[in-house]
């Protein structure tokens, strides 16, 4: 138990040190220093709205990492969340706006409504990828652009949009529509919704570890065949999980519409779909491990600002995301292969004789 | 390596300088010596088999001597000339080859494509190694366009495969590691006697299998080896096969079965008229019927590739049949899924358990779960009963012998044995009326075989009914109490166990024997007509 | 080997051309600019500048407010050491927008300029918590905003009228391309005055647009090669006068001008004297000039003097906000006069301009 | 053996396919062209208009083809591009010429293409993951570097200033010849006419080189030794080690060549462009296009060409001619449902017949009740078309078997 303790430390230990020194020599060479520029990103931290804005972001983050992690599970790469978000996001705004009903049942509801939109948009992969074996990488692609289509025609004049000055937008959400956040005055708002990350991540971290549902979802990832010798049916695990994937996804852009914009407007933003498939793997499709990397994730990219204040060009920090990616699984990997050897080591010392980790050798 | 050097390699032959010499060849892997101070003396134009328990340091030493890893310590000496090998390339540059345990072919990739890869200096890959090829599977019995995909083989073409890869590359030292585990006695026949003419040709073999009848058939020298080292060299005709495994093993074997028979008049399992078809329309089942008794073990023979696998899987909710009705204990399950079955009391030994039995990164405890998700002790309603589950992985561990520092490593890291073993334990723990058991000591080592065989018995003597498929003969005869024979997705014959010899099963695996009347297998009849 | 394509022709005159109405009356009076600036002393002013996507040196946008800032400093006495600029990066969400106004707005920044309409309702909110700090946006608008929130609007509308009295005096097919970036509002607004202007002109010529990406999808305004082949469509339909919305894209339409020795409009700055695009000078006869120098230098100096009252509700061609260039010399004379006279016939409220396409 | 053969495959030769596959893609359009009345379908414009959008997705997809060939997920593509789109503009700024910017295009692309073999082959990293990595890297070295360099000359930290292009060809006699046909407007000879005619006019040396690397691939990956190790290792890479192959070795060439692959089609892409600048976004996802345009071409490269093909044509005709023209490919689309339900009859598919049959209906219908399709979903014809015919023709995709797979010399037993 110790040593695993100490190695599942060691992993991220490594990985920012790996960072550190990736990032610092990307610094070096556009000829900044790299102690100032990460002393001022900290500072930041403490500037204005900042830390609130991290929070805030890493909540949505989280939501996004939670459906990329659910497709995970599962060997599904759900490219998807990005057009699943969008398509969620419109529709929840529309009905929401539609609907006049008490305050927490009218969230209630518009959360099912985006929820909903997102595993619809997350059907056609699904029925596709088990009907007709279309890899759901291509598919989801594809309905990501399709989204933008369909968030073009939806915020139509003619159809749901109305303009304010030369922006298009729904109609805004009325009062019994709009989750309160926590006033922290000067130090800003944060999204009530942040807890609806939370709760996800710990629904999340018990159906995967403790429920049926979770170990058929694993057990179908981890090798379908056996699952289905399990008695799991796989055809139905990908359509369960994809769609679940989706509505996780269409949650992501909740925070924000009901605590913030009240609306859906053109410029509703995009990108955090891969953010998510970026931060499943940092967490390594671990609650707790995804409730970190959107927080790491959150900090770069709220902090960068700071960058400017010290001259360091702010392109240097998407630099610094790519790096930090990459150090932190390069991190990961070092870590698993010591783990591994580790293992096998107490195995041959504990059976005296010989073992075969036949998985290794695939 | 050019074709020249192959004839001087050759002419090398008529000295008596032996083929390899591997002299105190140790190898160590993390927390285990896998050899250790191993001495091997092959000599030129001879089968040399290598006999020893799963694990004793088979594979190892013939990976080392193929260049695929470094030894610790010792020298390898080819043709009287120390060498090191840095890779596989070196080795086949020096006249070795290797037909791996587990097939090494992409299914993807044309037969032609698989032999020339790597040699393409030979031949290039054109119209000369096409011809080259064709030439060859002549001599290894292929009789395949090379042009096929490999995933288009049965077993024994794959194997075949394995070989021309290795004559295609003019190796003279060919290791051959366990190449007769999935072969029927027909197709070891065949394979003998390919080995020996290329034997009387000039070539040597190193051969590996725990088949030891096999060993002793086909060996002109057979070294045995225990915990990594030697334990000597002897002649084949001087031992038999019970001292051979005795040496392997270093104790006594178990003595011989007595058997009883447990029979009932209940019936378990009644299968009518069941038949599944390909997505061509062809019937990959054709028409089956059999019955399993309370305490009866039925026996499936069959070439592999005839149904038997398609069979399992359909009886196990897997597959879908297109007719046909299956009941257990007289309840109609033919449009139960796979989960319903097992909840119905079907256990389930898959034949190949890193692919359908176990989660191998997960932890023992969580295989133990697997197929029981749904049912005590490892579930509760919607809610998984971890406790649970860890305290009778304890109880299996204990039961059946798996060697584990614990409940918590992966599945991965234990031996293929041990895999199986946990693998049984699991199938025998959810009280299952039916045991659905394919090649369940596969690959698994004669200590290993002989504790399965009496799990599978005394579960039978407690009234447990058995279907058992199973590649080995003397397996299959020696556990069942009738068995039948499948040849293109039909019963072909019925055989008794107390009478029939695995020759006899063979040639009506094969299509060739005869059988009389009532469908049951005409033994002694001298071969075929 | 193709030869290169022929010169450009600058256009034919309208002899072959289309039908036309008659001539307005010549413009009367002059134009009228707001003068708030001559006054103005802003050497005590700290000007904070928050950028779109792209930010200064975009040769577009950006860079125009930029250069009302720079005009500011050069004649008003803003000190530059006293001005800080910060840019948007591509797909951020609100958050980002309001740290950074509120960054300039707690560093005391006073005024903050924010450029592009994505910042509306980020401005709105910040100019709340600052009720003391003096807020504008480019091209923005909100309701119900703050006092201190002046919103910089122009009349793309009545600029793209303008150049489509050109364009259909100019055309000789009587078709007339327009393609724009990406199907929103704003972009529409061009779309709509061009088309009147067109229409207004010669009543029988065709206007054909097309939009290189739907809302949404901001590729649009990044895609030349697109905006290429959406242009060669509206030439092969027979247009021989295209008029872009399209951003980077309208390079693409530009040389899609050249290739088949069409005219071209251009948009936003003068267009002929843009260095990216000073390979198709030669087929650019106009552009469309939307003056955010003008709306950002007139906003600064308001406010150094004191007088946002002085401003202008929109920027129009009442105040030189929007306009058209003739540069190049391939206005003559004769196109000109019809120009102003209906720029007069708009500035006079004869004509109203729609900023929304008919179909 | 749990796997059961898949249906045998077709005896054809791959070239034969091909062949016939143009034929039936020029029959339907030039049957749609005839019966709509909508000549842009296949006219000379769309041809060449499908030519300048399809070909840096198809340097993209060979690149796909090479990394995933080798068993290696490359979703860096669009990274890799972006920085090929900055090298070729360098190049031109250096003064290098065209054929300079073509070469360091591909150095640039390659270089990302060597990041991603060392975190994936040497690392074991995610391929995925390093992709996304290398994605967001290559957008912001090139923003970075386009501030350094570019900004002082162009003024513009975004563009790059133009840069020399090459300079076109055409056949002109042939042109002008085909060229009268066309306008004939007979049915099919004038189709065929102006596709042609499309093609061998205003070449640019950038196609003649992006087909030349499509047969290139082929013949290295199909026809060469180190074509059949590559594949080896895509396919099983421990049993390629057995053999003596260098599995790693072959992985690194192949994720490089993918690189500069898809650097390529980035200096395709600054040189098809008007004027020819680096732009930043100018790549707008067409790295991912050119995965689909592989996975749709079934990881081959007369597939990709196809595909790359598709996507440029409906691309070009949605931006170039009105919306009836897009309309009228529903027509087509109802034409390929009816062939469809011929061909399923035939093999006596009675179930994917009738669903053929109702989608033939399904569409038709939709055809002759509409006169036009909302625009907002026009930019996304190229999607939508890709999902219909992969929902039609997936069962017949072949991945590479170990594509995306962890390998680690000396770990397979
Ligand atoms: N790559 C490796 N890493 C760690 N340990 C290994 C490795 N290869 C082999 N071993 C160890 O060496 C021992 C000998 O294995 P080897 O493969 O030689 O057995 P074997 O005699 O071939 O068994 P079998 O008859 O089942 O094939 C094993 O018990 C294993 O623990
Ligand atoms: N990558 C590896 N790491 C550690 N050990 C390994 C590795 N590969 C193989 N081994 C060891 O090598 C041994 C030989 O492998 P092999 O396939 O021969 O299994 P085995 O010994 O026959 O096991 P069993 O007979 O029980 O199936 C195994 O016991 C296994 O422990
Ligand atoms: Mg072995
Ligand atoms: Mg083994």
């Amino acid at each position: 138990m110790n040593s695993r303790l100490r190695s599942s430390l060691l992993a991220p230990v490594l990985a920012v040190v790996f960072a550190a020194v990736l990032c610092a020599i990307a610094l070096l060479a556009s000829g900044a220093n790299p102690a100032e520029a990460l002393g001022v990103m900290i500072g930041q931290v403490g500037e204005g709205q900042v830390a609130v804005d991290i929070v805030n972001s890493t909540a949505i983050y989280m939501l996004a990492a939670l459906a990329a992690a659910i497709g995970f599970q599962m060997n599904l790469l759900n490219i998807g969340i990005e057009g699943q978000y969008r398509v969620g996001a419109l529709v929840a705004a529309i009905v929401g706006s539609a609907i006049v009903l008490p305050p927490v049942l009218h969230w209630l509801v518009i959360l099912v409504v985006a929820a909903a939109a997102g595993a619809a948009w997350a059907t056609l992969p699904a029925i596709l990828k088990v009907t007709r074996g279309v890899h759901e990488v291509l598919s989801t692609i594809m309905m990501n652009a399709i989204a933008f289509g369909l968030a073009a025609y939806l915020i139509r004049r003619d159809q749901f949009g109305i303009l304010i000055g030369n922006n298009v937008s729904t109609e805004p959400l009325p009062e019994s529509a709009q989750v309160p956040g926590i006033e922290l005055g000067d130090r800003g708002t944060v999204f009530g919704l942040v807890f609806l990350a939370v709760v996800a991540a710990a629904v999340y971290g018990v159906v995967m570890n403790r429920t049926r549902f979770g170990f058929e979802l694993k057990a179908s990832g981890l090798s379908p065949t056996a699952a289905a010798a399990g008695g799991v049916n796989a055809k139905k695990m990908i359509v369960v999980s994809l769609l679940v994937s989706g509505a996780v996804a269409g949650l992501v852009g909740m925070p924000e519409i009901l605590g913030r914009d009240h609306a859906y407007t053109l410029n509703f933003a995009s990108g955090y779909g891969f953010a998510g498939i970026g931060i499943a793997l940092l967490g390594r499709n671990h609650p707790v491990g995804i409730a970190f990397g959107a927080l790491l994730w959150a900090f770069l990219e709220k902090a960068k600002g700071a960058l400017d204040n010290v001259g360091v060009p702010r392109e240097i920090a998407t630099i610094m995301q790519g790096a930090i990616v990459l150090s932190v699984v390069v991190a990961y990997e070092i870590v698993k292969r010591m783990e591994l050897a580790a293992e096998q080591r107490r195995v041959g010392q504990a059976t005296g004789t010989a073992v075969e980790p036949e998985g290794a050798a695939k | 390596m050019t074709d020249t050097e192959v004839d001087t390699v050759a002419d090398a032959d008529a000295r008596p300088v032996p083929a390899v010499v591997l002299a105190g060849i140790t190898k160590r892997f993390p927390g285990v010596v896998a050899n250790s101070d191993v001495d091997l003396t092959v000599e030129t134009g001879e089968v040399h088999a290598l006999c020893g328990e799963n694990g004793a340091g088979k594979s190892t030493l013939m990976k080392i001597l193929y260049g695929m890893q470094p030894p610790d310590e010792g020298t390898i000496t080819v043709h009287g000339e120390q060498v090191r090998f840095r890779s596989p390339a070196d080795a086949i540059r020096a006249g070795i080859g290797m037909v791996h345990q587990h097939f090494m072919l992409a299914d993807n990739l044309t037969v032609l494509e698989n032999v020339v890869l790597g040699a393409e200096n030979l031949y290039g890959i054109g119209k000369r190694a096409r011809a080259r090829v064709r030439e060859l599977a002549g001599s290894v019995g292929l009789e395949q366009d090379p042009s096929t995909l490999v995933e288009r083989l049965g077993v024994a073409d794959r194997q075949r495969v394995e070989i021309l890869k290795v004559l295609y590359r003019g190796a003279r030292i060919v290791i051959l590691d366990e190449p007769t585990a999935v072969l029927v006695p027909q197709e070891v026949d065949e394979l003998f006697d390919t080995l020996r003419t290329m034997r009387a040709d000039g070539y040597t073999f190193l051969f590996i299998s725990h088949k030891l009848d096999e060993v002793r058939a086909i060996a002109d020298s057979i070294t045995v080896i225990r915990r990594g080292t030697t334990v000597g060299t002897v002649a084949p005709d001087t031992v038999t096969s019970r001292q051979l495994a005795e040496m392997m093993v270093g104790s006594e074997l178990p003595s011989p079965e007595t058997r009883t028979s447990t029979v009932t008049e209940n019936e378990v399992l009644q299968v009518q008229g069941l038949t599944l078809e390909a997505p061509d329309g062809r019937r990959i089942l054709d028409d089956l019927h059999l019955v399993v008794r309370s305490g009866e073990v039925l026996g499936i023979a069959g070439v592999e590739g005839n149904g038997q696998t398609e069979l399992v899987e359909t009886l196990m909710g897997i597959r879908r049949a297109a007719a046909g009705r299956v009941l257990l204990n007289g309840r109609n399950l033919t449009r139960a899924g796979t989960l319903a079955r097992r909840e119905a009391g079907i256990g389930y030994i898959p034949e190949d358990r890193t692919r359908h039995g176990l989660l191998l990164t997960e932890p023992l405890w969580a295989n133990r779960i697997l197929g029981y998700q749904t049912r005590k002790p490892t579930a509760r309603g919607a809610f998984l009963d971890i406790a649970g589950a860890r305290e009778d992985t304890r109880r299996i561990v204990e039961e059946f012998d798996v060697r584990t520092p614990g409940i918590e490593v992966t599945a991965a890291s234990l031996s293929g044995g041990n895999q199986q073993k946990l693998v049984i334990g699991r199938e025998l723990s959810g009280d299952p009326v039916l045991l659905i058991a394919s090649h369940p000591t596969r690959g698994v080592d004669v200590g290993a075989q002989a504790a399965i065989w009496d799990h599978i018995r005394n579960a039978r003597a407690a009234g447990l009914a058995v279907l058992l498929v199973s590649a080995d003969l003397d397996e299959l005869i020696g556990l069942s109490d009738s068995i039948k024979v499948m040849l293109r997705g039909r019963f072909v014959a019925d055989a008794d166990p107390t009478t029939v010899t695995p020759e006899d099963l063979g040639s009506a695996m094969t299509g060739a024997a005869v059988v009389d009347d009532s469908g049951a297998l005409v033994t002694e009849t001298g071969g075929t007509p | 080997k193709d030869s290169g394509s022929s010169n450009g022709s600058g256009g034919g005159n309208n002899a072959a051309g289309c039908k036309t109405v008659d001539k307005p009356a010549a413009a009367s009076a002059g134009t009228t600019t707001s003068e708030a600036a001559t006054e103005a002393d802003g050497s005590a002013l700290k000007v904070g500048l928050a950028f779109d996507i792209g930010g200064r040196g975009d040769a577009s946008f950006n860079d125009s407010a930029a250069a009302g800032l720079d005009q500011a400093i050069a004649e008003i006495g803003v000190k530059k050491e006293n001005t800080k600029e910060l840019t948007a990066t591509d797909q951020e969400s609100e958050d980002a927008k309001l740290t950074r106004l509120r960054q300039l707005a707690q560093e005391g920044h006073n005024p903050i300029v924010s450029v592009g309409f994505a910042y509306s309702d980020a401005t709105a909110k910040i100019a709340a918590e600052f009720p003391n700090t003096q807020f504008a946006v480019v091209d923005g608008f909100v309701e119900n905003a703050p006092a201190n929130v002046t919103f910089l609007g122009f009349a793309e509308h009545e600029g793209s009228f303008l150049v489509g009295v050109i364009a259909a005096l100019k055309s000789e097919s009587c078709t007339i391309g327009f393609v724009g970036g990406v199907n929103v509002p704003l972009i529409q607004k061009f779309q709509a005055g061009f088309e009147q202007g067109v229409k207004t002109v010669a009543p029988d010529a065709e206007v054909v647009s097309k939009y290189i990406t739907e809302a949404g999808d901001l590729t649009g305004f990044a895609d030349a090669p697109k905006g290429q082949v959406a242009a060669k469509g509206l030439i092969d339909q027979g247009a021989d006068v295209v008029y872009h919305a399209a951003g980077a894209s309208g390079k693409g339409v530009f040389a899609a001008a050249k290739e088949a020795n069409v005219m071209a409009i251009g948009v936003d700055s003068d267009q002929y004297n843009q260095k990216t695009v000073a390979e198709y000078k030669d087929v650019i006869i106009t552009s469309m000039l939307k003056r955010v120098d003008v709306a950002v230098f007139d906003y600064i100096a308001a406010v150094a003097a004191n007088d946002l009252a002085s401003l202008p509700p929109v920027f129009d061609l009442k105040v030189d906000g929007v306009g058209y260039s003739t540069s190049g010399g391939k206005i003559d004379d004769e196109t000109k006069s019809w120009a102003e006279a209906y720029k007069q016939q708009i500035i006079e409220g004869e004509i109203e301009v729609s900023d929304a396409p008919s179909s | 053996m749990t796997v059961t053969p898949p249906p045998r495959r077709r005896a054809v030769p791959g070239w034969a396919m091909f062949v016939f596959g143009i034929v039936a893609v020029v029959g339907v359009l030039a049957t749609t062209s005839f019966l709509t009345g909508e000549p842009a379908l296949t006219s000379s414009s769309t041809m060449q208009n499908t030519v300048t959008l399809g070909l840096p997705i198809l340097l993209c997809g060979l690149g796909g083809i090479w990394a995933e060939r080798s068993g290696m997920i490359n979703i860096g593509l669009e990274g890799m591009m972006i920085l090929g789109t900055w090298g070729a503009a360098w190049a031109g700024v250096l003064g290098l010429g065209p054929y300079g910017s073509v070469l360091f295009g591909a150095i640039f692309g390659a270089l990302g293409g060597a990041l991603h073999a060392i975190a994936t082959v040497s690392f074991g990293v995610n391929h995925i993951v390093s992709g996304v990595a290398i994605n967001l890297l290559g957008a912001g070295v090139a923003k970075y570097l386009s501030t350094l360099i570019f900004a002082p000359l162009s003024d513009n930290p975004r563009d790059s200033p133009p840069i020399d292009r090459f300079d076109t060809f055409s056949a002109q006699g042939l042109a002008d010849w085909l060229g009268e046909l066309e306008s004939e407007q007979r049915a099919v000879i004038s189709d065929v006419a102006g596709l042609l005619r499309g093609l061998v006019t205003r070449v640019s040396p950038m196609l003649i080189i992006g087909i030349l690397l499509v047969f290139a691939t082929y013949l290295v990956l199909w026809r060469t030794r180190f074509g059949l190790r590559l594949r080896s290792c895509g396919e099983n890479p421990v049993a390629a080690e057995s053999l003596g192959v260098n599995v790693y070795l072959h992985k690194y060439i192949a994720v490089i060549a993918s690189g500069a692959l898809a650097g390529i089609g980035g200096a395709a892409l600054v040189l098809g462009s008007s004027p020819s600048i680096y732009s930043e976004g100018q790549t707008a996802n067409r790295g991912f296009i050119g995965l689909a345009a592989m996975i749709f071409g079934n990881w081959r490269p007369g597939g990709t060409l196809a595909g790359a093909g598709l996507f440029g044509y409906a691309d070009g005709l949605r931006l170039s001619s009105g919306p009836e023209t897009v309309h009228a490919l529903l027509y087509a689309a109802v034409i390929c449902a009816g062939l469809l339900v011929i061909w399923q009859l035939f093999r006596r598919k009675w179930t994917t017949a009738a669903l053929a049959g109702v989608g033939a209906v399904a569409v038709y219908a939709l055809y002759y009740a509409t006169d036009e399709l909302p625009s907002e979903f026009l930019p996304y014809t190229p999607h939508i078309i890709t999902l219909v015919v992969l929902a039609l023709a997936a069962q017949r995709l072949r991945p590479p078997a170990a594509n995306g797979m962890p390998y680690r010399r000396g770990e397979g037993d």
